[in-house]
């Protein structure tokens, strides 16, 4: 019915991911040794300032990669569109990992920082929040013995928790949070603008990385259903 | 409209009558309140402490808990088959299981607040601001707890599914309701706070209902 | 007598029409399509008895057309198409043990709007009176049963979906169901049920299930 | 005794398979463990200062709701009466029933109390009492509960009868469990509560589970 | 064939005897005496019909005899005396929808002490192979039924006692049980059955659960 629609993905993503991933392993070459060798270290923090290059991109990916899922949900319910579904099932692990990178990097910084590696701050755990919504799509997407009823039934889940997204992103706002407030606010950008090359080289690197290995898990499921179809038909 | 208090009424009914675990909640509040004194010790600075954080924990459990049945039992018998087969719309059905459950477990601790928070050592003058935050709170609770019930309603590992899904939508909730109590009680102003909490409730209210519906007709699939 | 056909004639003399009609309907479950290709329409005071053995989608094609499950393809045609124009009974009977026969009974009746009457005479029509204020689960298994097809006499629902409705009736019941029956279909009503057992009464018409097995292998094959 | 593994067996899978209220247990911990410190809030003194508390009141709670389904998924769809018909003698099955249930709550929480221990601050050296002391407590608990899950079986309002029937029979381990926890923790030696702790055990293992056969053969009349 | 006779036969060469005898029983259930004076006696290679109204004590009686209920007065007489000499199978069938019928089935295998060899035949004999792997609850009600009674041809229980084994099958699944009920009854074994249907094999006795209603007032009068 929709393999048209599937036939097009295939043939974009083709063109699309190779330069993706040229593009991304560019980005990590240049951005990994300005921001950890080559970038100035914090007149307070020295050089555990680092840590951001990897936090703070991972961060945004983590938030970034739920928005994802959750509008590709929102477009699958609503237009019964599977490629919408696909892109939103293949977000949630990438989304996952790069949650778990930031709750990992944050935890590493965190201890020089507050002497602590977690303590139960709104920022902290709305993040937490934002791992296990992400863990609680794809045990749900699987939980069920017909793949569609998971399938719907995750969607559903992933608009419902769409609403941690503000939540995350507001906390340091509405509760005095021991976590840094946004870089980048109405007042300005308020680090040392030596930071921001290495920084967007980061964040470019991994939205890249993002774009490529969606793209290789779609084409993996449109193929599997290809072929699942394919049995079907000869087995009737 | 009336529908819906048929609904309520027959939820309302069964859980009276009924080895319904919605009951259990009154009891599983006295428990409460008599075991966390008896596990945390006797003294006042550390109870008093802690009594809103108890208080609002033992509403999310019992509310996780005893939402796992607020489908699963109708489903059991053939009843919800019967139920999305009737005059009645699946968004009202869910609604009124919604407003029951609420009834049965929101509203007696709301209630049972003010004595709770005695037992639990509690200033006396917290006991306005509790009561407000758990009645703007605990309606979200159950209304964000009937999707996840629903959603997982069809699903293997129910047990374990049930707290991913819901919990995570719950610590929010917890926070700002917390939070309300205890800016009270250091003698601020919290009109922000229960802003927040009745906002959740708007939008949890204005969408739970029609999840949780969607959300049921796959499951029955 | 106040069947569905009484309160039809009431309000506008003439019988409404009633339809069901599936096109080219198709299910699928568990990964494997379970029938295929069947079409079917029914009208005033038609009934049809849906028979097949174990597993050829009897159950599956009467969920469908109540409106639980979903099927693959094809198209299905109710009339009228208002919520409650159906009444379905399923494998369960969905009594609540903990409430008596007469409050499960007031349950229904108020929720598909029957009024009191209603319910006495379905009462009636069952002949449930000697149990009426007993709790569900302290019934027998034909006298849940019968308590469960009571919700059909409330006479509010012109299209009757049954799915095995004289499991653990004795022949005095099953004799009951038969005439609840013929006298909704005589009265303008549809029926539609799946048994194994021959009813009664003779539906005017009868599908067998076995004809529509879609061609894939049973067994292994499926990809749940 | 065969028989005795071939039911422990078939509850552990189903509680692993299922959609049972027995694996919840592991979530109902993580979740305790997430909401208290946010109910209460992050200072680490008073955490560190309910920390045990919190850990058994767990435990009680834990047990408690998930013994509301040790017999009744049975019983609702058949499987007690053929068991109770079945070459195995009730006792047995009622031993199993209970093994499986502390395999699938107790020993969790016990295997997993130092890691919550961490998470609610509790001091590193509390870990050996900790785990000592659920390891002997928590049997005592599914033991005493099996009891009350049988005897509450057929009855009406069993919601709010289990927790009636079983927790007065709760409080003592959980106040000497605490106990031999807190002393322990405060550099005293705690094997006299520990001894006792074990008595329960002892007491509740010989007698609980011949109670429970007679209970559940009077409910399945 | 490795039914109950077979495994009797190879153990001790003749056949060891079996009986199952009641004594003026009597059952009280919900305040209300349910039937009264009933007795009877069945010995190898006999069984027994038994019919009855709805709600004339069917279940009730076998549920006494498997060991379940208590009857009010009565002596009841068992041979042999070990649990596990009577096989049980009651209006609901007891299989856990989360496991598979293989998984379901060898529980009770093992349980009842069943080699596996015999719940290959028990598979055989109900055609189980197709769905030997799929969870028990995307059965049909049907398959579900065969799947819970495939118990019995595991061949451990000499007293068979069945509450309408009938229900929910297609002709072809009655036929196999009732195959599977002259094969353990010709083979040595006692068997009974509550049924509204007539059993596709001859019962040596039948019993009316109408002739032993007691004399008191049905209905209100109950006091529970
Ligand atoms: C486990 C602990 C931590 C978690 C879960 C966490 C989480 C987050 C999240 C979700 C963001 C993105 C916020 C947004 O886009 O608005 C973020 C950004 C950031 N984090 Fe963390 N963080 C943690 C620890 C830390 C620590 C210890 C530091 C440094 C002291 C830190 C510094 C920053 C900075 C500077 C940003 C960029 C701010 C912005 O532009 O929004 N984080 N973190
Ligand atoms: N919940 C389910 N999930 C997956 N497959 C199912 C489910 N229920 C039934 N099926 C499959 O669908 C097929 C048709 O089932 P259905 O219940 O419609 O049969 P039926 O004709 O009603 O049989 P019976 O006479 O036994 O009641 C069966 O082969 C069954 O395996
Ligand atoms: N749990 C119970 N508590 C009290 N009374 C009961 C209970 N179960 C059955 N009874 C009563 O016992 C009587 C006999 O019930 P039983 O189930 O033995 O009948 P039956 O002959 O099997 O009927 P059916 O053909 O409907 O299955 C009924 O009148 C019923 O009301
Ligand atoms: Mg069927
Ligand atoms: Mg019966």
């Amino acid at each position: 019915m929709h393999l048209p629609i599937q036939h097009v993905f295939l043939k974009l993503a083709a063109i699309i991911q190779p330069w993706a991933a040229g593009l991304c392993i560019l980005c990590f070459l240049f951005g990994l040794p300005i921001a950890l060798l080559f970038s100035p270290p914090d007149y307070q923090q020295g050089d555990t300032v680092r840590i951001m290059y990897i936090h703070v991109p991972a961060a945004w990916m983590g938030l970034f990669c739920y928005g994802v899922m959750a509008a590709g949900s929102a477009s699958y319910l609503i237009w019964r569109h599977p490629v919408a579904n696909m892109v939103a099932k293949a977000s949630a692990p990438i989304g996952a990992m790069f949650t778990a990178l930031c709750l990992l990097t944050g935890m590493l910084w965190g201890e020089p920082m507050w002497g602590t590696p977690w303590v139960w701050d709104a920022r902290l755990t709305s993040m937490l929040v934002l791992f296990f919504l992400y863990l609680g799509y794809m045990a749900l997407g699987d939980a069920f013995d017909s793949p569609e009823q998971g399938d719907k039934a995750a969607a559903i889940l992933a608009l419902v928790g769409s609403v941690n997204l503000p939540i995350i992103k507001f906390s340091v706002d509405w509760w005095n949070s021991l976590h840094q407030p946004s870089i980048f606010s109405m007042a300005g950008v308020s680090v040392d603008t030596a930071m921001l090359p290495p920084l967007f080289l980061m964040v470019g690197a991994f939205q890249l990385y993002y774009v490529v290995v969606v793209l290789m898990r779609v084409r993996a499921q449109v193929l599997t259903a290809k072929i699942r179809a394919a049995r079907l038909m000869r087995a009737a | 409209m009336n529908t819906f208090f048929i609904l309520v009424g027959r939820d309302l009914r069964l859980s009276v009558r009924h080895r319904a675990d919605t009951v259990m909640v009154a009891g599983f509040f006295a428990i409460t309140v008599i075991l966390f004194p008896f596990g945390i010790g006797p003294e006042p600075g550390v109870l008093e402490r802690v009594g809103a954080g108890i208080l609002w924990v033992t509403a999310l459990l019992a509310s996780l808990l005893s939402l796992d049945h607020l489908f699963s039992d109708d489903e059991q018998d053939g009843a919800l088959d019967l139920l999305l087969t009737s005059p009645a719309a699946p968004t009202v059905v869910v609604a009124a299981k919604i407003i029951a459950h609420w009834l049965t477990t929101g509203l007696p601790l709301t209630l049972l607040a003010p004595v709770l928070g005695i037992t639990l050592q509690m200033p006396s003058s917290s006991a306005a601001p509790m009561m407000t935050a758990l009645l703007i709170g605990t309606p979200t609770l159950s209304l964000i707890g009937a999707v996840g019930a629903a959603l997982t309603l069809g699903a293997r590992r129910r047990g374990i599914l049930m707290p991913l899904v819901v919990l995570p939508l719950y610590i929010p909730i917890l926070i700002f309701g917390v939070g309300a109590i205890d800016t009270t009680g250091m003698g601020f102003d919290a009109g922000g706070l229960f802003a927040v909490l009745g906002g959740f409730l708007l939008i949890a209210a204005a969408l739970c209902p029609w999840a949780a519906a969607a959300a049921l007709k796959i499951a029955s699939e | 007598m106040l069947g569905f056909g009484m309160v039809r004639a009431m309000s506008d003399q003439t019988q409404s029409p009633v339809t069901l009609g599936v096109r080219d309907l198709s299910a699928r479950r568990g990964g494997r399509t379970i029938f295929e290709g069947l079409s079917f329409e029914l009208q005033n005071s038609q009934s049809m008895a849906v028979v097949g053995p174990n597993g050829s989608g009897k159950s599956t094609l009467l969920r469908i057309l109540a409106g639980l499950l979903r099927s693959e393809t094809g198209t299905i045609q109710i009339d009228p198409d208002d919520r409650g124009a159906i009444c379905f009974a399923g494998h369960r009977d969905g009594l609540k043990g903990a409430l008596t026969v007469h409050e499960n009974l007031r349950f229904w009746a108020n929720l598909y709007g029957a009024a009191e009457p209603a319910v006495e005479h379905a009462v009636g029509r069952m002949a449930l009176e000697t149990v009426l204020d007993m709790p569900a689960d302290m019934l027998s298994a034909g006298w849940r049963r019968r308590a469960g097809l009571a919700r059909l006499a409330l006479g509010t629902a012109s299209i009757w979906i049954l799915d095995e409705p004289y499991t653990a009736l004795d022949t005095e019941n099953v004799a009951r169901i038969d005439t609840l029956l013929s006298t909704h279909v005589e009265s303008g009503g549809i029926a539609l049920l799946a048994t194994h057992q021959a009813p009664g009464f003779t539906p005017t018409q009868r599908i067998d299930m076995a004809d529509y097995r879609a061609k894939v292998p049973e067994g292994p094959e499926m990809d749940w």
